[in-house]
């Protein structure tokens, strides 16, 4: 059977069931508008959490007159630190006026800066947690110029255990979503197909092939997902912006990930619902 | 070209569709297939086209044993052989053109010979002026004629005729035994389901006769 | 009783269906609605059960101006009315007893009296022993015992019966005739519409005759 | 028509389409599992930001000898003052130590209890913020015995807006997946129904009335929707406690609640579902 018989059978599969395939198109949409949006979240979860964690550090305050540039380099020399940030008194006074802004005014009645100077130490995502902390924090103490370090400690393993709670209810949230919605789609297709299970049987009995009565059900699969995840992918996006905008102001979202993403999902379930479903009846 | 041999086909809970039946049907022999309602002619025909299977027997239909025959290859045999079926079996979401070009499309033909062929036996058997209409928006007399055409549209090997002319009056009954004739003298082989044993009588063709199953008279 | 007053039908596309029909049945006629295939014999029994409505004309069926009957007052016409359908009709996932039960379950009949006028109707039709079958596993000529049993089992007041012998063989034929006479004599109206002229010359009804939806003869 | 029929031919409808029924009951039962597991997620979400919102709080440390009774009675007299609670020395001391349990031996090393007697303030809802703290703090701080007071300023704002921002989302998404199932669940009825359309339009012809034929369907609905919101619960508890046995050790749920609440939703939309179905048909 030719590409072309096989298209235009597909496009008048659509069109003469078109109330039985835009009934399904609009399940197969809204359930990829389910599964995307739970992705956006699960995203941006992701996100907010290795955000946190990168900002687990050790601040090491130094003694007034101190050789940063040696210190530095000690310190990088210490196995799991990543990079060390030198802030100056008036930088860490500085910093301090923005995030105070409103009362700024507080600070002006010091006569002098009060803050030290201190360094930021970034660890190595390995040594992220309570021990490596206190090992790290441990070895800078021993240098010269280091008056004092401060680390969060336990809560750090606090809060790693909380992150580890949430990802893996989060991971198991979408693994439930995602069963579910393939299983909607899936069954839906079916429905669809189940409606037209005469016309099939009448199609066998005039002799055509199992490939030319499965290949237009495909097509019409492959544009169900086709269109149902550009659906998705616009309420994605609605929904975005509207939680940008009302919400929280800032938001990770890969525009051609989730395009890409939702219509390869949509095309990979229109095809594959369409193909189980209609082997059911070629039997 | 068909042959039974000692073919019985039973249906759930026992009951007896046909019962041992053996007969044999050369190339381009014409062949009614008559008897009282239930007697298993519909079942018969069923058969050749691998839509019931034997309980029992052997058939061997063109050069395929239908038994053994795989199931891929069924297609193959159905396109060698022009169905009317007795519910006319039309593809309801479909316009009369199309329920008749079906019978072409799952076949290889090339596009220009298949609108030629589908025009011809349209205007041939006068369904032209209904071609775009839907089976439910056509008399029975005319669906049953679709079912005709797409049987007859493929230039079959074998045709099976089942009750072709039951919501036909008589005029057009006629012309369609015609047709089957013709089609018959032309080299294909016919069998044709009736129970109308006059017109049976009249034509002096070969006959089975089925009664409850069972082969009764076979001329 | 039923009575048409100038109708006529005009289908999609301006095909003309009916064309300006008017006649009147008494109460306990018999008529047989003849012509060729496509004529327009279904359209006509179509609009006395209101399956379509007249593009032009009145149509009084029992008490009832089809016209300004509401739609909720369709069922309690139809249950008037006993139609076997040229198409059958059957509902494909019930039994043939369910199908037939089903036509006595929409009116208020009582259980006990339900089941004891289906088992006679079922008995007289020769249909006992099929009963727990479903339409698929019926042969054609079954089928159409099993619409028309559908019909009488009512005891309707009209009884429109579309080619009811198309798929039946001499015998059942006559028998079926003869029902539906014994019914009519029993004083319920039956319109029959059929293409077999011979039979009807033979019956010697009255008879309306129609050709591409005019009515041509009205004796 | 007797309801007796009605449940007959009902029951009749079910088993006769088993596998169409099969279909969309577990794609109805699916959907409410996602609803009633979203539902799950939002009460305890809600719950956990209430137990935060309710840990707002103002600490006021005493002087050594100190009226505590009086100065409870003061305080109580102020607006928007909830509770106030008497937090001696001693007991404070047995929190920490329970709170650092395994740094206990760090607190060995006092050689006196280095706590100071404290009042915790419990404030009214509309309180909870920083203006409320403020004004109730500073009114505190003006009675007689109080030492110093602490409390969260800034930052329960800052909290508070992360609450609002979170419920506000959580409800947004509540509501699009609220949606999503009534949808998914409707149309996948209409499918159901719409593969038996050729039946309806057969029993209209025989004389069935509207009613003969809706009642067996929405009896369908009903029973779907009933058996759907059953297996939908029982999901639900299942995700509960592997939640609360993997994840987080305690979850909030009301086993009746969601009990009903499954099976009415289930019963309503099914219901509903199969009447709109059935009465585009019976037009
Ligand atoms: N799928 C089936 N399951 C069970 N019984 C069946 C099935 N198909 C046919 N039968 C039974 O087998 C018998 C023969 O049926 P068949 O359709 O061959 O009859 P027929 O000769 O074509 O009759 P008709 O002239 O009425 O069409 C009938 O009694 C019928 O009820
Ligand atoms: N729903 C419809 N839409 C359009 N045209 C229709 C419709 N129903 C019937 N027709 C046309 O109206 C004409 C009369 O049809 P009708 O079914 O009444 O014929 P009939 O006399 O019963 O023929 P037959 O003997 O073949 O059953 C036919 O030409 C048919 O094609
Ligand atoms: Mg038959
Ligand atoms: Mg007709």
């Amino acid at each position: 059977m030719s590409l072309q018989i096989s298209i235009r059978e597909g496009i008048k599969t659509i069109t003469r069931n078109g109330s039985l395939f835009f009934l399904s198109l609009l399940v197969v949409s809204i359930s990829l508008f389910l599964l995307s949006l739970f992705g956006l979240v699960t995203i941006n979860l992701y996100y907010s959490l290795r955000i946190l964690d990168e900002k687990i550090e050790i601040i090491a305050f130094l003694d007034e007159p101190a050789d940063i540039t040696t210190l530095k380099s000690n310190i990088l020399k210490i196995h799991g630190v990543r990079d060390v940030i030198y802030v100056s008194s008036d930088q860490a006074l500085k910093e301090l006026q923005r995030e105070l802004k409103e009362t700024e005014e507080v600070l002006s009645i010091f006569e002098e800066n009060p803050l030290p100077a201190s360094l930021r130490i970034k660890l190595d995502a390995d040594y992220r947690n309570a021990q490596g902390l206190e090992d790290i924090s441990g070895k800078i103490m021993l240098l010269r110029g280091v008056k004092e370090t401060i680390y969060g400690g336990e809560l750090v393993d606090q809060l790693k255990k909380i992150t580890k709670a949430i990802t893996a209810f989060d991971i198991g949230l979408l693994l439930i979503i995602v069963f579910s919605v393939i299983f909607v789609i899936f069954q839906t297709i079916k429905l669809t197909i189940f409606a037209r299970s005469r016309e099939i049987e009448i199609m066998k009995l005039v002799g055509a092939s199992a490939s030319f009565i499965a290949v237009p059900f495909a097509f019409e699969g492959f544009v169900q997902g086709f269109v149902g995840g550009l659906i998705a992918f616009v309420l994605t996006i609605i929904t975005y912006q509207i939680a940008v905008v009302y919400f929280f102001g800032e938001l990770y979202f890969h525009f051609w990930w989730f395009f890409f993403g939702d219509i390869a999902c949509g095309i990979i379930f229109g095809i594959i619902g369409s193909g189980v479903a209609v082997q059911r009846f070629l039997k | 070209m068909i042959s039974f041999n000692r073919v019985t086909k039973i249906y759930q809970k026992d009951w007896v569709g046909l019962k041992d039946i053996t007969f044999q049907i050369k190339q381009g022999e014409f062949i009614f297939v008559c008897g009282p309602t239930g007697a298993g002619k519909s079942t018969l025909l069923k058969l050749i086209y691998k839509d019931e299977d034997p309980t029992e027997g052997i058939i061997k239909v063109l050069d395929w044993n239908l038994g053994t025959l795989r199931k891929n290859n069924i297609p193959q045999l159905r396109r060698k052989i022009g169905v009317i079926f007795q519910d006319f079996k039309l593809l309801q979401d479909r316009t009369l053109e199309e329920n008749v070009a079906f019978a072409l499309e799952v076949t290889d033909i090339p596009p220009r010979d298949l609108r030629k062929k589908l025009m011809e036996t349209l205007t041939y058997l006068r369904l032209s002026h209904k071609r775009f209409s839907y089976p439910f928006q056509l008399s029975g007399g005319e669906q049953q004629k679709v079912a005709i055409a797409r049987a007859l549209v493929r230039d079959p090997y074998i045709l099976l005729a089942d009750e072709p002319t039951g919501n036909l009056d008589a005029k057009s009954s006629q012309e369609i035994m015609n047709t089957l004739f013709d089609i018959n003298y032309k080299g294909t082989t016919v069998l044709m389901a009736t129970h109308d044993l006059k017109l049976v009588k009249k034509m002096k063709k070969r006959m089975i006769y089925l009664e409850e199953g069972k082969l009764t008279t076979h001329n």
